[in-house]
């Protein structure tokens, strides 16, 4: 059942893949649906027989093999499913298969749906070997394995170059982030001797170690680096914008519900460690909030619906390294949890709007698709309001307790929860504003276009995802929170992966004080989402007028504070300045003259040798036996 | 007494084929040495007390490999041209029988002198080891990957020979 | 072969009765062929020397003696001269091999002996007869190449691949019999094939009073390619392209005559024979009767009883040989390609087919009962 | 020392074994014809499969048989691939002379 | 393995037998004096048309040549066959059941690939 669960997508893969040249969009799209529907019914099947375990025990492992065994080191190709592990488990799968499902649609006239779904199933099977293993090397692999799916899924339309190049660029920065992760690896193992999760967290000392040089620091800095490659954070956050080049499913499986969560899940996973090095965990909380409010700033700008909703997910990927940087992880999986939800759903959404609008991405020419496509519109309402924080929608309890912990942790900071604050409030308002702009207000779209709502393949997965952004938070009620609410409910989500997290004292804050900073939050959201809503539906010239009077801020954020153009001034262009240098100068006038010279003593040689080798096979033979004959006189002599 | 009969026929069918292997100019009748030299060493197989292995030589020498390569012989007519059985070169062949002699020497003294200590060895010739369902039962738990690959190998063969035999004009050649 | 003189020499007499059996099967076998052609294609065949023509047997044997001994010039004489023994050395060896009626004891001199009824028990009786009859293909080719002639050369090439291929979808068809027995011993089949059919089905055991527990009710498509199979390995009717004379002459032997030419005959006849038997032992019960041994085996002593089964074996055999006789005087001859296509394409499917089918039968069979 | 002719042993089945191998390896050294060198290396794999059974049959080892039945099956095909070159050879070339086919050379 | 002391003195008995056999028929039939014409390699009375380097197709050493690959399956399946009523007894008739099955699946593949390839046409 296990293996059900783990290789139904290798097989969807592995026969959607021989039969790539199929141009049946509906066949191929049934078989990796179908298979992974199996793998999300066997996950239910799992979840339900964890459920009725003891808490304490709830873990299960699969070996499959024996995978390194070299002296010391040993790595089993081995699987265990866990509470945290199969959260993410359900979230992948299910999320995937909703999808999958909208794929069926979305892809209906491209040229090679096979191989597009073979890609996906790839995906998911990658993503469930990175969340299933039970140690670091088995992670490893998913995690390269998902780099290669974003890669050839974002280049899919590979004959655009613009698009080719955005699958490169993401490929390129993930290795930087990759090659952090695996020098994580190294020095997790030359410090405790093996890379299997309980292991290491079963030998990690149990006092907090501060010094920066310390190996555990190093090694949590080191495996940040590869989750700020993941899961898109300063510095290396450029691919994800440009990674919405690949088809719109795509984006909300890979690039907003799964693999840019990876870091997260990462940390999470080790948290043991983390929580032994209070200064990597520092860095974490502060590049994650500075992500966020980055990320918020830049979205304000933007007028591609996919790039507003792609910096949407930098900004929240930054909120969840706030939480976990301030040991708050269990919300940090929570509003991995809910942004998995609705932001997959305003991607879906997006893919609708965008399917409707015939490719057309940019929100200047939408506006008033409300009549048009009431569905979408419904069920984008759920995902803009659980995103700004909207009272009893999902991201409202996830925003809200990450905003609290960062207050009150003991590794958190009230800065923290201020630039928190501030992005929330961005949040809200650059949501309104693509609310606005797309389906409110008057119709700006061009004559030629007419669009309509779409098929019922593609609304589906719109409607259960609705569901969940709506009502998927009560299952991670903050404490505080639900000490109040009527029937007091539990954060379950925090209960259910308790068993593993390691040790933070957290002490009690006063129930006034949270709720009043949930005010300030909640006033500024509202007040700011208002004003986007003045802005962009009553009185549309008025971004216009705001746009001059702050022109070289607003020039600023809408050229993505020229971070692109920077890295491509101080990095890279050096970068290709000096290599061009090392080959003009150092490979072509010193190391080949070198080997060059080399090469001729052994061309000579050769040339001497030449007559050993006549061509007469028997002659051959004979040097054999000779070399057998001596090697048994050796043999005999001893 | 049955077994030195055994050993002492067959081990001389076997030698008398190989060396006519070796030493006839004709290839037919090498070939048809050399199948006295299969049925030889299946009859040495068989006072092994291996009499499935035998009837497998047999099967798949005698009637199959050696009907292949007399099958070749005479579809081809293969004639050797010119007198000489053995390659040219006086001194590489000097070389091969000084070495191959030395080879030999080594080889078969070493059998030899040590025929005394084998004595410790004696064989359990009630024991089940060599009936087929103990061969099968090694075959199909210890080296069922082994089998599998032998199956896989055994669906290459023929698609190489087959391919093989239809290129016309050299390996190049469309 | 014995412990003592009488042992030996009993197991020596064993061995040339068999094989004189064998033998003198074969002008019975010619004479049978004759008329039974004639029968069938209402003539009256050989009807004029003694009773019924029983005695132009020995008048051909006469004629066979004092042919001319004559070898073509271009011929290799050593294989010339080795084809025709060699042609019945593996069909003697064949036969002898096949249990013809059960072990008998017989007491002299105050000492039990134990004999079988046949001239050597290997256990591994299958394999032994499909690596000895594989050796048959050397006839062939000795006497195609030996010989000289393009048309005898053309005629052994097409025999031994014919031989070949239908080997394959033989030995494919055997496969379904050892699943059933999981053994290779001919006389242990036997003794599984004594008694009503009975088996297990679902677990539970079964048993049907009315039929004999014999091979062909658990393979019966089985034996049908075992059966076809062996008149191709026989170059019998309608598979003898061979020798097919409107092609070929008179395929691997046309060069040859007189006695020579007769033992190709004696190797044919004892092939027909090694099949007959075989598929008897395999599918119709050996020498097993089909009903009422029990009683039989009381009412006579064990010497008795042993040649009264062995009656039996013979008349199984009598009825396939004259089903052999019978099929090729009644179908007509394959075109070559035909005869490979129906070899490769269609008996080697069916065989395998056959192979997976029982392997699936007798895990559902066997399995749910434990 | 005559005693240990007719008391057969381990040593007499080696002998033979090792016997048919210095032949086959004399004929793939020395023959001047492709497919009589073809005979030749299946002499020697039938020398050592001679030495497999004696060794698991004097050991009482059915490894040894098993590894028996691979090397025949093995050995089959790689003489059904050589034959299918030499015959590719012959009808390229129509020359069996190992000597011929130097084109290899350094 | 004392069977074989049988199966030798069988060979023999027929070895000998075949010859005398033929020895018999050369002493007793006629000695005539031979033509140009009875030496000719017999060809239904026609002049021989020519060398006995014939072009012989191809197909019979490709049918060879398949014949040894299929062979050793077969071969291969004998051992499986005679255990396989006891690993079912045992309980693992599923494994032994697709331990073969993949094998024949090989070799199904393998004879399919061959008889589209045409290797298996004679024409």
């Amino acid at each position: 059942m296990f293996y059900v669960l783990l290789f139904a997508p290798l097989l969807g893969f592995l026969i959607n893949g021989f039969r790539f040249r199929s141009t049946n969009a509906k066949l191929a799209g049934t078989i990796a649906s179908g298979a992974i529907l199996l793998s999300f019914i066997s996950a239910l099947f799992y979840f339900g027989q964890l459920i009725k375990m003891p808490a304490e025990a709830r873990s299960l492992s699969f070996i499959l093999f024996d995978w390194i065994q070299v002296g010391d080191f040993s790595a089993q190709m081995g699987f265990t499913l866990d509470p945290l592990s199969m959260v993410m488990t359900l979230i992948i799968t299910g999320v995937g298969f909703l999808i999958h499902l909208f794929s069926v649609g979305y892809m209906d006239h491209d040229e090679r749906p096979a191989k597009y779904f073979a890609y996906l199933n790839f995906f998911v099977f990658n993503m469930l070997l990175l969340v299933l293993g039970n140690n670091l090397l088995v992670m490893f692999v998913g995690w390269e394995g998902v780099g290669l799916c974003s890669y050839l899924l974002i280049g899919f339309w590979f004959s655009d170059p613009e698009k080719a190049a955005a699958g490169m660029k993401a490929f390129i920065t993930n290795r930087i982030g990759d090659a952090g992760f695996l020098l994580g690896i190294f020095t997790i193992f030359l410090t405790f001797g093996t890379v299997t999760f309980t292991e290491i967290a079963s030998s990690v000392p149990a006092e907090p170690l501060t010094g920066w040089t310390s190996p555990i620091t190093l090694a949590c800095l080191f495996l940040f680096i590869g989750a700020m490659g993941k899961s898109a954070q300063i510095p290396l956050y450029v691919w994800l914008p440009d990674a919405m080049a690949g088809p719109t499913p795509v984006s909300a499986l890979i690039h907003a519900a799964t693999m840019v969560t990876a870091g997260v899940y990462m940390i999470i996973r080790m948290n043991v460690l983390f929580l032994a090095a209070p200064n990597a965990m520092m860095i974490v909380a502060i590049v994650g909030a500075l992500t966020a409010l980055m990320a918020a700033t830049i979205g304000l700008a933007q007028n591609d619906i996919k790039k507003v909703l792609a910096y949407s997910t930098v900004s929240q990927l930054g909120y969840m390294f706030l939480a976990v940087g301030v040991g708050a992880f269990g919300a940090g999986l929570a509003h991995l949890m809910t942004h998995a939800f609705f932001k997959a759903l305003m991607f879906l959404g997006s893919g609708s709007v965008i399917h409707a609008m015939h490719e057309e991405q940019d929100m200047r020419k939408m506006g008033g698709l409300k009549k048009y496509m009431p569905i979408t519109h419904a069920t984008f309402v759920c995902g803009w309001l659980a995103i700004i924080g909207f009272p009893f929608f999902s991201g409202f309890f996830s925003k809200d307790e990450i905003l609290w912990m960062s207050f009150h942790s003991p590794r958190g900071h009230w800065l923290l929860w201020v630039v928190g604050v501030i992005a929330a409030m961005f949040t809200a308002f650059y949501m309104t504003r693509l609310m606005a702009m797309t389906f409110w207000g008057k119709s700006r779209v061009p004559e030629s276009i007419h669009p309509h709502e779409s098929p019922v393949t593609m609304t589906i997965p719109l409607i259960v995802l609705g569901f969940l952004s709506v009502f998927a938070g009560w299952l991670c009620v903050p404490h505080g929170l639900g000490s109040v609410l009527p029937g007091h409910p539990h954060n379950f989500l925090d209960q259910w992966i308790h068993p593993l997290m390691g040790k933070l004292e957290m002490g009690h804050g006063s129930l006034g004080m949270e709720f009043g900073l949930m005010g300030v939050s909640l006033v500024l959201v509202f007040a700011s989402a208002f004003m986007a809503y003045r802005f962009y539906v009553v009185d549309p010239s008025l971004p216009q007028k705001a746009q001059a009077r702050v022109k070289g801020l607003y020039d600023l954020v809408a050229n993505k504070y020229w971070v692109d153009e920077g890295y491509f001034k101080f990095i890279i262009n050096p970068l290709v300045r000096l290599s061009r240098h090392l080959w003009a100068d150092v490979d072509v006038k010193l190391i080949d003259r070198a080997t060059y010279s080399i090469s001729d003593l052994f061309k000579n040689a050769g040339g001497g040798l030449r007559m050993v080798q006549s061509g007469n096979m028997q002659v051959y033979a004979l040097y054999i036996l000779i070399g057998v004959v001596v090697s048994l006189f050796f043999l005999m002599a001893r | 007494m049955a077994e030195v009969v055994i050993f002492y026929v067959f081990s001389a069918v076997t030698l008398f084929g190989a060396l006519g292997v070796i030493l006839h100019p004709n290839p037919i009748i090498c070939a048809l040495h050399l199948v006295a030299t299969m049925c030889g060493i299946a009859g040495l197989f068989f006072g092994l007390n291996a009499p499935f292995i035998a009837a497998v030589q047999l099967m798949v020498y005698a009637g199959a490999v050696m009907v292949l390569f007399l099958f070749v012989v005479m579809i081809f007519n293969l004639k050797q041209e010119g007198k000489h059985i053995f390659s040219p070169g006086q001194f590489t062949n000097g070389l091969k029988v000084l070495f191959g002699g030395m080879f030999a020497g080594l080889l078969l003294s070493s059998i030899l002198f040590k025929i005394n200590n084998f004595g410790y060895l004696t064989p359990d010739k009630a024991a089940p080891q060599f009936e087929v369902k103990n061969i099968a039962k090694v075959m199909f738990t210890d080296y069922v990957f082994s089998f599998e690959i032998l199956g896989l190998l055994l669906l290459v063969i023929p698609i190489g020979t087959v391919a093989l035999s239809r290129v016309r004009g050299g390996t190049h050649a469309k | 072969m014995g412990s003592d003189l009488f042992e030996i020499s009993v197991n020596i007499g064993k061995m040339l009765g068999i094989f004189l059996l064998m033998v003198q099967m074969v002008p019975l076998l010619v004479w049978v062929e004759r008329r039974g052609s004639a029968f069938i294609q209402n003539r009256f065949g050989p009807n004029r020397v003694g009773p019924l023509g029983l005695t132009q047997l020995l008048a051909d044997a006469v004629k066979f003696l004092f042919k001319e001994e004559f070898r073509p010039p271009a011929s290799v004489a050593f294989l010339y001269y080795a084809a025709p023994v060699l042609a019945l050395i593996p069909g003697a060896l064949a036969f002898a091999s096949i249990p013809l009626a059960p072990p008998f004891e017989v007491t002299f001199n105050g000492q039990t002996y134990k004999f079988l009824f046949q001239v050597f028990d290997l256990g591994i009786g299958i394999v032994f007869v499909l690596g000895i009859s594989s050796l048959g293909a050397y006839a062939l080719l000795f006497a195609g190449w030996g010989s000289g002639n393009k048309y005898s050369l053309m005629g052994a090439l097409r025999a031994s691949a014919q031989m070949i291929s239908y080997e394959l979808a033989l030995g494919l068809s055997l496969v379904g019999i050892l699943l059933i027995f999981g053994t290779f011993s001919f006389s242990e089949m036997v003794e599984m094939q004594r008694g009503p059919l009975s088996f297990t089905f679902l677990g539970q055991p079964t048993t049907i009073s009315f039929l004999p527990n014999w091979g062909i009710f658990y393979q019966p498509l089985g034996f049908i390619l075992f059966f076809a199979a062996t008149f191709a390995e026989t170059n019998r009717a309608p598979f003898d392209l061979p020798e097919a004379e409107a092609e070929l002459v008179a395929g691997y032997h046309t060069e040859y005559g007189g006695l020579k030419m007769l033992m190709f005959y004696i190797g044919e006849y004892g092939h027909m024979m090694v099949a007959s038997a075989l598929a008897t032992t395999f599918y119709f019960g050996g020498y097993e009767l089909p009903f009422g041994s029990e009683s039989l085996q009381q009412s006579f002593s064990p010497l008795a009883y042993s040649f009264i089964l062995f009656g039996c074996f013979l008349t199984k055999v009598l009825v396939f040989l004259w089903i052999f006789i019978w099929v090729r005087w009644t179908l007509p001859r394959f075109r070559y390609d035909q005869l490979m296509d129906l070899g490769w394409k269609t008996m080697l499917p069916w065989a395998l087919f056959n192979t997976v089918l029982t392997a699936v039968v007798v895990v559902l069979f066997h399995s749910s009962g434990s | 020392m005559l005693s240990n002719l007719f008391s057969i042993g381990i040593g007499h089945y080696l002998f033979v074994s090792g016997a048919l191998f210095v032949m086959g390896m004399l004929g793939v050294l020395l023959r001047k014809n492709i497919l009589v060198i073809l005979m030749s290396i299946e002499l020697m794999l039938n020398a050592v499969n001679v030495a497999f059974v004696t060794f698991a049959y004097y050991l009482n080892d059915v490894n040894g048989a098993v590894i028996v039945l691979f090397v025949i099956a093995i050995a089959a095909t790689e003489a059904a691939v050589g034959l299918a070159l030499v015959v590719l050879l012959y009808k390229n070339f129509k020359e069996v002379n190992i000597r011929f086919f130097e084109h290899l050379k350094g | 393995m004392d069977a074989i002391v049988p199966i030798l003195v069988l060979t023999l008995i027929v070895a000998t037998f075949g010859s005398l056999l033929v020895y018999v028929s050369s002493i007793l039939g006629p000695k005539k004096h031979a033509t140009h014409a009875k030496y000719m390699p017999y060809e239904c009375g026609l002049p021989g048309q020519e060398s006995s380097k014939t072009n012989v197709s191809v197909r019979y050493y490709l049918t060879a040549i398949l014949f040894i690959v299929f062979d050793i399956e077969i071969l291969f399946m004998y051992p499986w066959a005679l255990t396989y009523r006891e690993f079912v007894e045992a309980g693992h008739g599923a494994y032994i059941f697709w331990v073969m099955f993949v094998f024949i699946a090989l070799f199904v593949f393998g004879l399919v690939w061959e008889v589209r390839s045409k290797a298996l046409e004679w024409d």
